[in-house]
């Protein structure tokens, strides 16, 4: 099992990691799966998203994510687990955040790579601000993010194919 | 009584209203978490003061999360208050 | 929304895809999930795959997919649809299939990419052969993907976040 | 009576067992799908007739899955014996 953990300013290049994560996993890995969060413009809001600023804590961040991919490798058979989140100043359509799973088999790595996610979204040690025209606002995560985390621990782990 | 220097991180919401992103502290030894948390209280300005002093704000020494205000502290530690997270 | 359904002999490229899915995207698709199966090297059989031969039947195979395009389609918003399927002869390693999906929240994305790959693993139009030293064999989906696949008539569609 | 022309594929298993991935084959206006069937299974040497026989392969005319066995050819028709599929 190998993991692999980043906080960066820079942008992130999904195929580079994809063909990082090919190289190293053997073919009893049948399953790769993929998520790319990026900045949204959510219309619904006041006004358009101009800037998000992520910011993170060095060191106990990325000690945070570790502790989730452990998690998830506690409940799916784990080939390959790839976490890039960024940092900084970002803007509508951006990156934020890439995660890449490599298991044997397809449910294993689409539960692990949701559940990382969900749990990237509430347990992850960031904090973001949201700037739309002359406001600023530390925003907290969402109640709906809170339950799909939550919902993870009625779930069983693994299961076959 | 002999004394210890701590290092005071503050993040996000924290890092804005007090003004600072780090302070070295010191304190008598022996000092407490909490015994830390009052004498910020009574060095930052008011508005400081009750940021940190806010239920939701979380504190981790060497990067781990306090579990008891009564945990001591020694020289050197790195002493971060973390107001709520909102995940990546 | 745009779908693009490929079947082909060649081998594909996720970065590729991903590179142009992002150019077609607007700012309100916050979510791009992708999966890619390969072929595994399946100790637990008898011997290790040596090749897996892929048929279809072209044209009927690819509105078969169309078919499961649009039944996702009606479960959830989505913005972006690609499927990419390779047929002929594959060995260990090589890569099968591509699914990526983006839309404006994870849960919609993920459940997506997850219902299309279950959906073309029991109702695409496909044949697969497998080699195992001397013996070949014409393979039939398995009962555990026809219970994935079926366990989605009871799911709902869209939910939030 | 006139007569028409289909022009008949096998896929995967069958057509491995027919020895033949497709064939022209003429019959009387009118006819259906269940006539083609029973044309073919004379036609076919015995292992390729039981194959198209077998229940689990399904017809499709035109790339649709065919609904009834009783539905009627036209001329130009393309029909596709499919055993069990795979999936992708």
């Amino acid at each position: 099992m190998t993991v692999s953990i980043r906080v960066q300013r820079e942008d992130f290049s999904l195929a580079d990691e994809w063909a990082s994560l090919r190289a190293r996993i053997g073919a009893e890995s049948g399953a790769i799966a993929a998520f790319a969060g990026l900045v949204r413009d959510d219309a619904r809001g006041s006004g358009p998203t101009e800037t998000l600023f992520l910011e993170h804590y060095p060191g106990m961040t990325e000690s945070s994510i570790a502790d989730i991919v452990r998690e998830a490798e506690g409940r799916w058979p784990l080939d390959d687990v790839v976490i890039v989140h960024r940092v900084g100043a970002l803007e509508p359509g951006d990156q934020i955040v890439l995660v890449l799973v490599a298991s044997g088999h397809r449910a294993a790595a689409f539960a692990a790579c949701e559940f990382l996610m969900d749990y990237l979204k509430t347990r992850a040690v960031f904090w973001k601000k949201e700037t739309r025209g002359a406001a600023s606002e530390w925003i907290r995560s969402s109640e709906d993010d809170f339950e799909r985390a939550a919902s993870w621990t009625e779930r069983g782990g693994a299961s076959g194919d | 009584m002999g004394a210890l220097t701590v290092r005071v991180l503050f993040f996000a919401s924290l890092r804005e209203t007090v003004c600072e992103d780090a302070l070295e502290v010191r304190l008598p030894s022996g000092a407490t978490v909490a015994d830390l948390r009052t004498l910020l209280g009574e060095r930052l300005s008011g508005e400081g003061a009750r940021a940190i002093a806010d239920g939701d704000v979380r504190v981790a020494v060497n990067q781990r999360l306090l579990q008891s205000p009564d945990a001591r502290l020694a020289a050197g530690d790195e002493v971060a208050f973390l107001p709520p997270i909102t995940g990546g």
